[in-house]
């Protein structure tokens, strides 16, 4: 696939891990925000290949990992509700909820369905008009846009039968709640490629002024992750603290402009908690009131919800990078992909997730070789 | 978070009314909103998420970070004075 | 089953849902390794063997070595590019078969039809079914055909059953792989379960894809003829994909098994798809290809063998198997670095997000 | 498929539905006959046998003459007074290959098990048919478990397919019927479809009943011992009753046969249903009894050895082969006339008004 | 069972059937009223033990038979309706319309199911609020009493979403009009031991008056009917012509009034048409104004229907007793109980069907013995 | 039409005001409306159509009806000077 395969050319890799190697002195930490970074990093074990020093800690960049509890346990009694048809990306079908999952709603009897994209949850409201389509938008800003447009189309279509169940959720503001972490390691960022795509990069300079931390916007594939690597690097080896733009072929300055202004339309900005990490003032976005007739949490009184965390979980230092799962003493053993306990050990994007499946049984500071 | 694919714009159309294109992901076909990118033409390439069409693909910054990761292979070659794997 | 009150009378499950059956469970994955050995064969008691979980069965009785072999089909849609329900359930069964170096001998099918169901689109199937029996050379000998109400079954459900005669000198078993054993795959992976994905309700794409579906006993024979009792451990890699086939064989072989991320044949549309749907290629169902697990000193006789058969023309070594960490399958990423293949977990969701 | 339009497109089919699969299709009657028959074989083409449609095929290999059967179980309930879909899955096809005077050597079963399912039922069920084959010394060699979407099956489907070597000295099938035989019947008619029927939604009755399902191959086994090659046919009355039975057998044999109405045996509470839902009980579903036509030198023999087992208690001759009319029943009634005895046409309604 | 068994006696079958050959010197002709009787009568091959001239007619007393192809396709295309539930007693299911039956339709999609009793349909109707419930309320007199306390039952609960959709024939005005069909050939007849259950017996005196036909009450066992016609054929030796009850035990002169009440509270008697007779003046019942609400036909407007009746069918002939199912040209080469042309051929109480699930191949008067 | 069954009365009741009972034809049981009969008692018989009970039997006339006709068998015996079968 074009514009693919050539970031995945293991010789470049090969070129770019050298050229790492020349160019760290020191150990650093870098955080890569995304959970599609994550996913990249682990599946092609790109850590593991990084010089000795260098370590990458996953960011709080999985939706399906910060989603409150609350968020999802309300989703759950809303998909309960008879004639609801409740959709979802798939990932977010096996998170854990205080008591259930949406999959095992499913099973008894709930109509949950997995969309690729919100519009498909649109068309199922057009096609069903006898059912309440809900759809849990949850997402970063790269996914707001089309959540907005889903908005902007049902109203535009008169669906009196569509709403949301929003969880969104903002970047920049979650990055500065990682620097104020107490015990924060982060010593630079690989920003979100595909958020920036939307949103641009100026909104990190005022946290690079801020913290004198560098930011790297990057990519997703093998070659980019490198690349950004290498130019985190480079500016703390320099002691430069900058905002890079390592994606240029996707990212502009200033982002899609048009998607900015729809999510503007159809959201405003709000406090927001993030699961295991606690509220964050000005990191979600809330329907803008125009639209809180498509809001599922107003339109659907599911009384009061009793939400209950699991105690042995340490997502949340997890999600800030205080802490690795191999830290968790449920890792590995009452808590795996099959019997998740906190949201990271469920999406492939999650940090416990990740881990688990990519083998990880000590973390891998602990250990000097690559496995 | 955020799975975004490079495909080419085939087609665009109205449907109802929104802009909508056919993107072609090598071999796979998908119908995507192009309503972010009203100015896309088919041929060129878009970055596709959830359906949606969030930013093009400029050609000559991708070809640019490709051209200075060879000349860095090279420049490393040239150190190391033998030619990478 | 009524349509059930989900919260079971205002009392939520705590914790995960371990009282019903979940999609997952059918996954092929984790789930469904979890099932049977946790529920079904346990169930069984004394009345299911003790050896690993095997394509075929092989049963030991007066005259030569048979192999039984039984799969139920689920698919939808019904047809797909490619193939349809009725071809699919006689090539899974003589693959199945095929797999413990079994040639088919006679094949069963048994019909479970939703009421409503259209005549002519059982009439396809079953010429389907019957063409493909006709072609793999196997007569079908017997059979049943049930109705259930409207609602009571999604269409169409088949099950085949199939007996074979196994061949002399090759006893390939999932607990046959041995360090050393060169890891064969016969042809390119995803084809299947890709198409099928691309009709599924909300997901829908358009690719330039068939299924893969064909019968494999003739590559087999071809390969029991090059290489004899070298062919240790052979696996189709149907539901749950190139993963569960070859951690089955690592687990019920005892070894290890590393395999090379860049050596896997993977047909561009099936790539694609797997970028934009979130998943791993290795998970993907196949119907027309095999894992093989072969001794080094005739892998090389063994993988000529398949490629001078159509169904084997892309056949390629993709890995080896090694005495460490028994059970575990590593794959070696583009990048050069390894990671754990683990098996799906449970339902194959696209991670869109 | 999607809920359908009945009118689709309001263009209503003129005459009787020929499109599509009714329920009446899997009563085991006529339409059964019809479907197999005009849709089913024909579709298969050359890879179905051209011989009688038998409850277990013979297959010819190198060694003993093995018998194959399969069956697909989708009785609702699952669970029933006497028995279960599990139990009911290992002894029909046991009783299938029994038909055939094989006994089994191995099984397969298959399951289809719909998303929400009460993972303790599917235990029982695994667990009741663990026992059903432990009881029968028969060996579950392999199995299959498939997963589909709440509402794409009603609870669960269990298949069934046998595996069994044939007994030396007798060759019972469907067409081996002959003019003089004795019609003889092992058990009581009606047990287990009344059972059953009792259950149903808006039929609901209580009745002093429970399913006769049970094992039939220690029966057969006793029977060709007494009675050798004058085992002509067997047949167990399963789904279409007794009816279908003796109409198959009087097809594939080309004989008339006589039943006597005054010698079947039938339970009081099965009599009470049938009168009270207008039902004939020559058409309720048996799982525990078989219908054996034997040579009449050898019948008071066979008859003698089949009342000295428990699952033979109340053998009966009930009728004889007569050479006029050949594929024609006759009923001889109670009050001394007679009448055809036909199989059911489609779907067994009650006749209540 | 008691009271079942002792009248299937074939020694006492014997008995009656010897006597019938003392009393009988002549030919003569009986019409069954009664489907069930039919049905004893083919099932047990009685018509065929009876003496040379003494010849069965069948009657029009089945009302799978005899309700109206309108009435049909009505129901059809309220069963076709989203939202029905459609119930109906079991054999009407078979029943062909101008297009298709309610089998055909309930693979289609359509939510059609039997019931045992009217009071079933009640029931379901009160579990599914959702969804309006129709029952195809056919029968005689014997039926009406419990479909009329299927009415009052769904008013007393109050439930606004059951109706019925009537066909009701009453048993008297078809005798009459039996003896009125040009070329009629009855005798006598023996008449409907239920239905006189309930309406008692002595609405058949005017009809004897008027047409010197015997009439006897009779039951449905074959030592009931063996006595019933014994009994008609004496007193056609005798020239008698009176009501006689040979089912006292079941058929009190006065009937079931409590029953007979309950039918005049919800219905009314009108004109009604029967399948293939025509409209027969006061032979049907109708829903009384003040139960109204209760019907189906005037609840839902299925628009203009095209009834298209089989021109090869000469059930009118049958049923009247006029002719004989082997007379009929389709009769076991087009029509056959898998592929029926017309409603006689369904149940297994139809002439058609009963005469092809005996075997008979040709008109029995055209045979000399019993096959 | 019409197909009616005896049994016998077990059990009455007033379910939601209305008087049902149980009926037991021989090891079935059924529950069954009496309001048409709402003076019988258990073990009474009863017969019963589309689950309504709609008349009783009368035991005396059931018996009665029976003697006559095993009379006239003895009749027919005696007529013919042998047993019947
Ligand atoms: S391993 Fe599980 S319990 Fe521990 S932090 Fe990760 S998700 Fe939470
Ligand atoms: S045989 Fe068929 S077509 Fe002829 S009268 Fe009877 S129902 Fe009508
Ligand atoms: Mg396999
Ligand atoms: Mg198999
Ligand atoms: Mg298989
Ligand atoms: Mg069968
Ligand atoms: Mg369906
Ligand atoms: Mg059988
Ligand atoms: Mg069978
Ligand atoms: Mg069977
Ligand atoms: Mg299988
Ligand atoms: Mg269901």
């Amino acid at each position: 696939m074009r514009y693919l395969d050539e970031y995945r050319d293991p010789r470049l890799a090969a070129v770019l891990l050298e050229r790492l190697r020349g160019v760290a002195t020191r150990p650093w930490r870098l955080m890569e925000v995304c959970g599609g970074q994550t996913h990249t990093i682990v599946r092609q074990g790109i850590d593991e290949l990084l010089p000795a020093g260098i370590r990458m800690i996953h960011g709080p960049g999985c939706p399906v990992c910060v989603t409150p509890l609350e968020t999802l346990d309300r989703a759950m009694a809303i998909a309960a509700r008879p004639g609801t048809l409740f959709t979802s990306f798939g990932d977010m079908l096996r998170v854990p909820g205080s008591h259930t999952d949406l999959l095992a709603l499913r099973a008894r009897g709930c109509d949950v369905r997995v969309v690729y994209s919100p519009m498909d949850a649109v068309e199922l409201a057009r096609r069903h008009p006898d059912r309440h389509v809900v759809f849990l938008a949850v997402g970063f800003e790269t996914t707001a846009p089309a959540n907005a447009m889903a908005v902007l189309r049902a109203a535009g279509l008169g669906l009196a039968n569509f709403s949301l169940l929003v969880s969104h959720v903002l970047v920049p503001p979650a990055m500065t709640a990682v620097l104020d972490a107490p015990g924060c390691r982060v010593q630079a960022f690989l920003a979100a490629g595909h958020v920036c795509a939307v949103m641009g990069w100026t909104q990190y300079l005022p946290l690079v002024a801020r913290y004198r931390v560098p930011v790297v916007v990057t990519g997703f594939e093998p070659l980019d992750l490198l690349e950004g690597i290498l130019m985190a690097v480079t500016q703390l080896e320099q002691g430069r603290a900058e905002v890079e733009n390592q994606y240029a072929r996707a990212v502009r300055r200033e982002g899609n402009t048009a998607a900015q202004e729809a999510v503007r339309r159809v959201f405003r900005v709000a406090d927001q908690a993030w699961r295991g990490v606690g509220t964050i003032a000005g990191s979600g976005l809330v329907l803008a009131e125009e639209y809180a007739a498509f809001d599922a949490a107003r339109r659907f009184d599911v009384g009061r919800l009793v939400v209950r965390e699991r105690a042995e979980c340490i997502a949340g230092a997890v999600l800030t990078g205080t802490k690795v799962p191999t830290d968790c003493g449920a890792y590995g053993t009452a808590c795996t992909p099959r019997t998740p306990l906190g949201a990271p050990m469920v999406s492939s994007e999650g940090t416990c997730a990740a881990y688990y499946s990519a083998g990880r049984s000590a973390a891998p500071e602990d250990e000097g070789a690559v496995p | 978070m955020c799975l975004g694919i490079p495909g080419r714009v085939t087609t665009t159309d109205r449907d109802d009314g929104l802009l909508m294109g056919t993107v072609d992901f090598g071999g796979v076909r998908k119908r995507v909103c192009l309503e972010y990118l009203p100015d896309v033409r088919p041929g060129e390439y878009v970055i596709v998420h959830v359906g949606f069409a969030i930013t093009m693909v400029d050609a000559a910054e991708a070809e640019r970070t490709l051209r200075v990761l060879r000349a860095m292979g090279d420049a490393v070659a040239a150190e190391l004075g033998e030619r990478l794997p | 089953m009524n349509a059930a009150d989900p919260t079971d009378g205002g009392c939520p499950v705590p914790g995960r849902e371990r009282s019903r059956v979940l999609l997952g469970h059918g996954s092929g994955g984790r789930l469904s390794a979890e099932l049977i050995g946790e529920v079904l064969l346990p169930a069984l008691g004394a009345a299911a063997g003790d050896g690993p979980l095997e394509d075929a069965a092989v049963v030991t009785s007066a005259g030569p070595a048979l192999a039984l072999s039984t799969d139920a089909y689920v698919v939808s849609p019904l047809f797909f590019a490619g193939g349809d329900i009725g071809c699919l359930a006689v090539h899974g069964t003589v693959n199945d078969l095929a797999m413990r170096a079994a040639m088919p001998l006679a094949l069963c099918l048994a019909y479970v039809i939703e009421e409503g169901f259209p005549i002519e689109d059982l009439r396809r199937v079953a010429a389907s079914a019957g063409a493909a029996a006709r072609a793999a050379g196997v007569p079908v000998v017997t059979g049943d055909t049930k109705v259930v109400g409207r609602g009571a079954a999604d269409g169409l459900f088949v099950v085949s059953t199939g007996l074979g005669r196994r061949l002399d000198g090759a006893a390939p078993s999932a607990a046959g792989a041995a360090p050393g054993d060169a890891v064969l795959l016969s042809g390119t992976l995803g084809n299947h379960g890709i198409t099928v994905l691309s009709t599924r309700e909300g997901l829908g794409f358009e690719a330039d894809l068939r299924s893969d579906t064909r019968p494999l006993h003739r590559l087999v024979e071809a390969m029991v003829t090059a290489g004899g009792d070298a062919l240790h451990a052979l696996r189709d890699p149907t539901r749950g994909g190139l993963a569960s086939a070859v951690n089955e064989i690592a687990g019920a072989s005892g070894v290890g098994i590393e395999i090379e991320e860049t050596a896997l044949p993977v047909p561009g549309p099936v790539r694609a798809a797997c970028e934009l749907l979130g998943l791993d290629v290795a998970h993907v169902a196949n119907e027309g290809c095999l894992v093989a697990f072969v001794a080094p000193d005739r892998a090389e006789r063994v993988l000529a063998a398949m490629r001078a058969r159509p169904e084997g023309r892309d056949a390629v070594r993709i890995g080896t198997v090694r005495d460490r960490e028994p059970g575990t399958v590593w794959l070696r990423t583009a990048v050069g670095s390894r990671r754990v293949l683990d098996m799906l977990v449970g339902e194959q969701l696209p991670r869109i997000c």
